[in-house]
């Protein structure tokens, strides 16, 4: 049965709590039950912020986990929060332009993608967001890349849309480093 | 010679850039290439030389980023 | 069937708006200003009336004038802008309109914190203000579950001409979640007939709370206290989770209602018979449903993000007849399904 | 009244009691303005045939009863938060003349914030503001509004300024807001003073009328009883001592206020 | 000892003062506008600090700094402006400040009527505010005992730098005895080292509420709830009269306690064995007295001026061991103790 | 601060951290003006040498935290409370020196009240009041003195006075007020305005200490988060579009304020 | 004959005698003897002739106890 | 036993709860236990107002009671509305100025006292209070005359001090009309 609790976690601004809500979205397209709860803090910018996305086929209780099946992690703060709590076999997507440490567990699938990097190549280092949800949803196969690039197409906000092609790039430009 | 200098305390600065608009010869500029440990591009003095020690950029900078000298003069000065 | 994934501030406005709402008053603050803010841009839109007003302290009043001309009308805040309606809550309730407002909790007391919490129970179901009253309160665990209650909350509100809440702590603000909206329902045009609309072809209407002489005061107390029976009579809501065969219950509202159902699927599956009641309306309370339950349980645990404020009308409800324990967190800490799990092993094991 | 007692022809009446009052007897101590500006009020709903259309919004303060003498939908507030409510009525019934009744400790104490922001936000309301220098209904608390050196019973060594703040001036830092049309200090204390304060109170009523923003007239009155004075040394009192330090005038008036035909 | 005749609100206000009171705040309501008054002379006759302010608001946050400073300061106030100091109180609970506020009760809801009452027994022991706290709530029955009161209600409001309120009645203000004021107390200068007073000498001391972070926050709340546990273990008081051969309780609290000590006397005469035990202080409350005298009772009437307030704190404590009966007035009707007298025939006939 | 550097020996200290502020680092936002009036105030406490003798009220907005800065004794008020806190701090201190900071949302709406009458009475306090048009704190919602038009999250269609209310002028309402002594609006925006507002807030706060009544300083800034704009282009944008509603200068100003040395 | 005249209503009279001063013929005074149900002395016209019909009276009095006609002009009146 | 549970009640202005204090007052220094409590309204002129005063040998529990021992009334409602409930036995003083109506009641001691008609004569009405309390407290020799003087004395407002003989008088006109 499909059930994955996901966190995305990064600095305010690298665009984890729109990932989320973006998978989240392509989970409701493709029929599955689906929660997304932000950390929400004084509203300052800054801080870290992070969002927990449970993509279930079953109606979901907890919208909330201590220990989540799998984590994208944009930045170092983020990485050594949450790569010590992800459950044995799950994910971990790590933003290797952002993060110099490597994760030392055994029990669970790491990913490593110079995300930033290929964001910015592709004209915008916030992309690479992205870049870690195509690699995510390829590697798990929780929802396809079809549907998250059509739910891309429906929820970036008008002034973002200038930027769908390239948000599209690096959803497959992230597809591909894992299923190469 | 230098007519003034600045001290940069490049950690508590957020690179919000208010300072490199208001230096009256202009050698503040956010750095291109660095980040500090906030993640921000810090200020940098382009050419220390030309500080007047006008403390402007002490003036504008919200995060207290800027310690300022200035040569001393025959009459007394007043701070800013 | 058209679902849609949204937040939960964003999803009550909505359905506000869809169930006729004719005018919000209201005050940002966290966590449920995305309400207000959806509000400003709807309500203005349909030519509706939206304002943000000075303080939480006028909003009530505003929500209050309006009520009075029989128009649907609410507001929405958290912890200090709920205390801050105090006194006009009060006196709604005394003047005896229909009103709805939406709780938003967060951590406390004081400025606390802008995290979830269910610390405003005792507040909202015991008194809410000055004098012998309290409002309907209803407790939502889901996003459906807020919209749906947005369109029952007016509908008691207006039945009973009280005042209704609606309990959300915090979280249930700010997550998303698919759910459908109501469809966009008419606004009607008619007023009740005690509201003030200008007195044309009938002696003048007033609304007031205030009535010189003991004896009329108490008459209208004990007018109150019978509408709040009827209620209790008639409106207690709550939903059961495999209580047929369950030997320990688990009591849980909100947000904390839904985690405890992941606490109830862990728990079966490591073969515990633990069983599910979730509270949807807080005052008037399921006492005697829980009475009627305790008798075939072995323990009663009580889940809530507060210190125990829901605690003690469980253990009103239960009577003694099995032991009832609690576990909660406060601040802002919302309670993962582990650590209840954890308590439910331990009433377990105590009461076994 | 006495109805048997007869006319002669060539008399016309001049006053008679205003339609949109009961004729309900009020609590009022005997001389109260509060009873003049009631009187005032009547009359000016009865010849800008507002009554049906009205809808009264009641203080908390001396005039807390003040629905028993109109033959208007009315609603009681809670003290000092009569521009809110009247707000949230205005919103939802635009087409009705809502108006307000305070008190000095309602609109310039504890209701300081919500009359302030109701002009600011050019609500479309009006307000009678009763400044009787005291806390009638409560037993003669010093109000906002009450003089230096005034003996109050919460002010026994007579009012200092130094400790208890200075009197309030409400109409001149009402004038302050954008949203404020027609803001105007009368009295309620001689013929002349009560003949113009019903001009400015149909002129008040007049502008919300015509959507021209908030409006709101300040009287100065008496408190024959809380002053300890008989009602006549009552009303020269307020003209003595409570004049001089607010003006009487007009602090605002919008050029289509001062067009207005009253 | 030199008895005078005092007026309540005048001795409470006159007890204040010689108990050392630095500062006043309040706004004028009835029925305690009295006390206001008398301070409004003492107070600026001592050189100390009388203020009226603009509003409750204004005052319980006048009240809130000063407080802050570590000088022993105090309001007082009624139904409406209690339900505006909501916010305040919260604060202040947050806080961890010594604060004493008087609650003179009258009808309500909303404007109600400014008769006696005891329908805010819920707002003051269940919440008072947003958050999980509540104040120390004293009770007292006579002129005396409020006297007594304000000195017990400073120096618990100290010891464990909690809100202290003394929940009087309207009849218990308004009403003359004879009492013996307190002597006059030096004012002590010293602060609390936690008081801000300019950062002389040692690190700046803060003054606050707010915890952001929901462990920290969760902290600060485990801490008052242990404050609140030490406070309900130490602090219980309550006065029993001829409860030993009792086989009927009457509990009652306020000017409803005392009037049924005459109720007490009438039904003894007529050879009921009745006894009282009236609570002197409402929160924390005698559970468990009341748990251990139910036992020997055929029933107990509870006696109030509310719609039936304190009876839920005392059906709690005597958990089904004998049934409980409540008599109740509202809207500012004081019971007559012949009332009270027929309902403790009619329970007894009920239960025997 | 790199203390390594060599300074030379004809150069002397112009500008250093101010010692009443502490190092931690602030929350604000890239180029808010938070902290450059933070420092300024800091500064002050330092020439007049009061941190020892000060006691600050903290507000609820951006602000809120700005007990972390300072090496001063502080409290954390209600949401628009901070001077009925004030005052009760400084009635039993009144050897102390007590000033509040506070934002648009918490002064000019939710707090109207008690600023108001705190200036009436002539509050032996100092407001220092940071006015940028919006609530920074929530999420950039429109506060009392958004502009007209002004896209907010509680305005998206840009404010419309007609129904949202017009902004609301503090100073002007706060100059009305007898117990205040001085009332100025400066800018926090350029170099030549934050020279000003330094004097003025100094000024401010001799006025308490000389006991000359309540003062406060109103200053227009920015929020480049809420308004959605690079830090410069808010400095520029606040001077453009904030300054001609509200105009800068003294409201008012005693004869014994004026004479203050500052 | 009277110029103007009065009916009062007795019963609504408390006697606080503010039409007494305002009378610019003094024909208005409190009753010296008798009281009204509410135990007020109301006022009482001594001389209805002397009354001008000017309506100070019914100005100034709080409890709108006067009902005041006046000889009809020639021209068109305005209303108090 | 001591025990007198009394009202007295009249138009607002007439002194009926200074007349209750001072028996409070004097009960007080002849070492009984009182209670005076008001009944109190909004604060506007006008209506009645009554106290209760309970002077007793024993501590008093009820401040208020539904049937009094005695009452003293100053005007007709006062009169309408406790003559039918004051206890069979007990006393009521009637101020025959103004009231115009006798009690039919034959199991109570009326006294009747042209009170404001003596306190006019001694150059104040609102002195009929003293009048009825002389004659009250005489009757029924609850307390002693001379021990009320000098409470009057006591307690007299400052205004009120050049009352202070006149009202001495009222008290001893009463007195002597009930002992005559
Ligand atoms: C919240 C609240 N606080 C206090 C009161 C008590 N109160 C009633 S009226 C009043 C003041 C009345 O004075 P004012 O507004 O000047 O009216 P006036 O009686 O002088 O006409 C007060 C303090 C109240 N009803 N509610
Ligand atoms: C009673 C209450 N209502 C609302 C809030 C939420 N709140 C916190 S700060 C704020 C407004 C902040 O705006 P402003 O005062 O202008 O300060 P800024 O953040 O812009 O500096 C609001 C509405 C609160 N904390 N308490
Ligand atoms: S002191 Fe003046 S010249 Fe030197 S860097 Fe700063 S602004 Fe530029
Ligand atoms: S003004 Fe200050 S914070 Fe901004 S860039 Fe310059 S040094 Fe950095
Ligand atoms: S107390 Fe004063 S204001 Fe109130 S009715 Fe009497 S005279 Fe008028
Ligand atoms: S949100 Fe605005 S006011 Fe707040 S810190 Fe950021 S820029 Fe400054
Ligand atoms: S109408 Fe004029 S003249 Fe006649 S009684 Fe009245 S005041 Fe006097
Ligand atoms: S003014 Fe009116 S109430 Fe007063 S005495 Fe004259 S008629 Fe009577
Ligand atoms: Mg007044
Ligand atoms: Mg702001």
């Amino acid at each position: 049965m499909k059930h994955e609790e996901t966190i995305f976690s990064g600095f305010g601004g690298q665009g984890a709590l729109f990932a989320g809500q973006l998978l989240a979205y392509t989970g409701m397209a493709e029929n599955l039950y689906v929660t997304w709860i932000p950390s929400y803090g004084p509203e300052m910018r800054g801080g870290t912020a992070h969002c927990t996305v449970i993509v279930s086929a079953e109606e979901i209780g907890a919208p909330i986990v201590q220990r989540p099946s799998a984590a994208v992690v944009l930045n170092l703060p983020s990485m050594e929060k949450y790569e010590p709590l992800i459950k044995s076999g799950g994910y971990l997507v790590v933003n290797e332009s952002l993060i110099d440490i490597k994760s030392e567990r055994e029990d669970i699938h790491v990913l490593y993608l110079p995300a930033s990097d290929i964001a910015t190549e592709l004209g915008n280092p916030k992309m690479a967001n992205m870049v870690l949800l195509g690699a995510f949803v390829t590697a798990t196969g929780l929802v396809s890349l079809e549907t998250i690039a059509a739910q891309l197409t429906a929820h970036l906000s008008g002034r973002q849309q200038q930027w769908l092609e390239p948000n599209k790039q690096a959803l497959q430009r992230g597809a591909e480093l894992v299923s190469a | 010679m230098a007519k003034g200098m600045v001290i940069i305390d490049v950690e508590r600065c957020k690179g919000c850039g208010l300072c490199t608009h208001v230096c009256p010869v202009n050698i503040l500029e956010l750095s291109p290439d660095t980040f500090n440990a906030k993640g921000y591009r810090p200020v940098t003095v382009t050419d220390m030389d030309e500080c007047i020690g006008c403390a402007a950029c002490a003036t504008i900078c919200p995060d207290v980023v800027f310690t300022v000298y200035r040569q001393r003069r025959q009459r007394a000065t007043a701070t800013a | 069937m058209t679902k849609e994934l949204l937040k939960g501030n964003v999803a009550f406005a909505e359905a506000a708006v869809r169930n006729g709402l004719q005018a919000y008053f209201g005050y940002p603050i966290t966590p449920q200003s995305e309400a207000l803010e959806h509000f400003s841009g709807r309500m203005i839109e349909l030519d509706r009336v939206f304002l943000q007003a000075e303080s939480e302290v006028a909003a009530i009043n505003m929500v209050y004038g309006a009520a009075s001309s029989g128009v649907r009308v609410m507001t929405s805040t958290s912890g200090p802008g709920l205390a801050l309606m105090a006194e006009g809550l009060s006196y709604i309730a005394g003047s005896e309109i229909p009103v709805v407002v939406v709780n938003m909790m967060r951590g406390g007391p004081g400025l606390g914190n802008i995290q979830p919490s269910q610390a405003d129970y005792n507040f909202m179901t015991k008194s809410a203000g000055h004098g012998n009253f309290h409002p309907l309160v209803l407790a939502p665990a889901n996003i459906q579950e807020i919209i749906d209650m947005v369109g029952l909350a007016f509908e008691l509100a207006e039945k009973y001409r009280t005042l209704v809440m609606i309990a959300g702590d915090g979280s249930i603000g700010q997550m998303m979640e698919a759910a459908e909206l109501p469809p966009m329902q008419e606004i009607s045009t008619a007023r009740p007939a005690w509201a003030v609309t200008g007195a044309v072809g009938r002696a003048p209407n007033l609304i007031t709370s205030l009535y010189l002489g003991a004896e009329k005061l108490e008459k209208v107390n004990i007018r109150l206290q019978q509408k709040l029976a009827t209620i209790e009579e008639n409106e207690i809501r709550w939903q059961e989770y495999e209580t047929e065969d369950a030997e320990l219950l688990l009591v849980a509202y909100g947000t904390v209602g839904r985690i405890c159902i992941s606490v109830l699927r862990a728990a079966r599956q490591q073969g515990l018979k633990v069983g599910l009641l979730r509270p949807q309306t807080l005052w008037p309370f399921p006492t005697a449903r829980i009475n009627e339950l305790a008798a075939q349980m072995q323990g009663v645990l009580v889940a809530e993000m507060s210190a125990g404020q829901m605690l003690v009308d469980v253990e009103h409800a239960v009577a003694g007849k099995t032991p009832v324990r609690f576990y909660g967190r406060m601040g802002g800490v919302i309670p993962m399904s582990a650590e209840i799990l954890e308590a439910v092993k331990q009433v377990q094991e105590e009461v076994s | 009244m006495n109805t048997t007692t007869q006319i002669p022809e060539n008399m016309e009446l001049v006053y008679q009691y205003p339609d949109s009052m009961t004729k309900t007897y009020t609590h009022y101590c005997p001389g109260c303005v509060h009873g003049i500006v009631h009187r005032l009020v009547g009359e000016v709903l009865d010849e800008l045939d507002l009554r049906e259309k009205s809808i009264g919004v009641a203080p908390v303060g001396c005039s807390v009863l003040i629905y028993n003498y109109f033959n208007v939908d009315f609603v009681e507030a809670a003290h000092g938060r009569a521009p809110a409510m009247a707000t949230g009525l205005k919103r939802t019934n635009p087409d009705k003349f809502i108006f307000t009744y305070q008190g000095d400790g309602d609109l310039a104490a504890i209701g300081t914030a919500e009359i302030i922001h109701a002009a600011n936000r050019g609500e479309l309301i009006s307000t009678v503001f009763i400044n009787n220098a005291i806390y009638g209904m409560t037993g003669g608390q010093m109000a906002p509004t009450t003089l230096p050196g005034m003996k109050t019973t919460s002010s026994p060594g007579g009012r200092d300024c130094k400790i208890a703040g200075y009197p309030i001036k409400m109409s001149e830092i009402l004038a302050q807001t954008e949203g404020a049309a027609y803001i105007t200090r009368e009295a309620g204390t001689d013929i002349r003073s009560i003949r113009k304060l019903k001009k400015a109170i149909k002129r008040a009523f007049l502008t919300q009328i015509e959507g021209l923003g908030f409006s709101c007239v300040e009287v100065l009155a008496n408190c024959p009883t809380n002053w300890n004075m008989d009602p006549w040394e009552s009303m020269l009192w307020s003209k003595e001592q409570m004049t001089p330090y607010f003006p009487l005038g007009t602090y605002k008036m919008r050029e289509e206020v001062k067009a207005l035909k009253v």
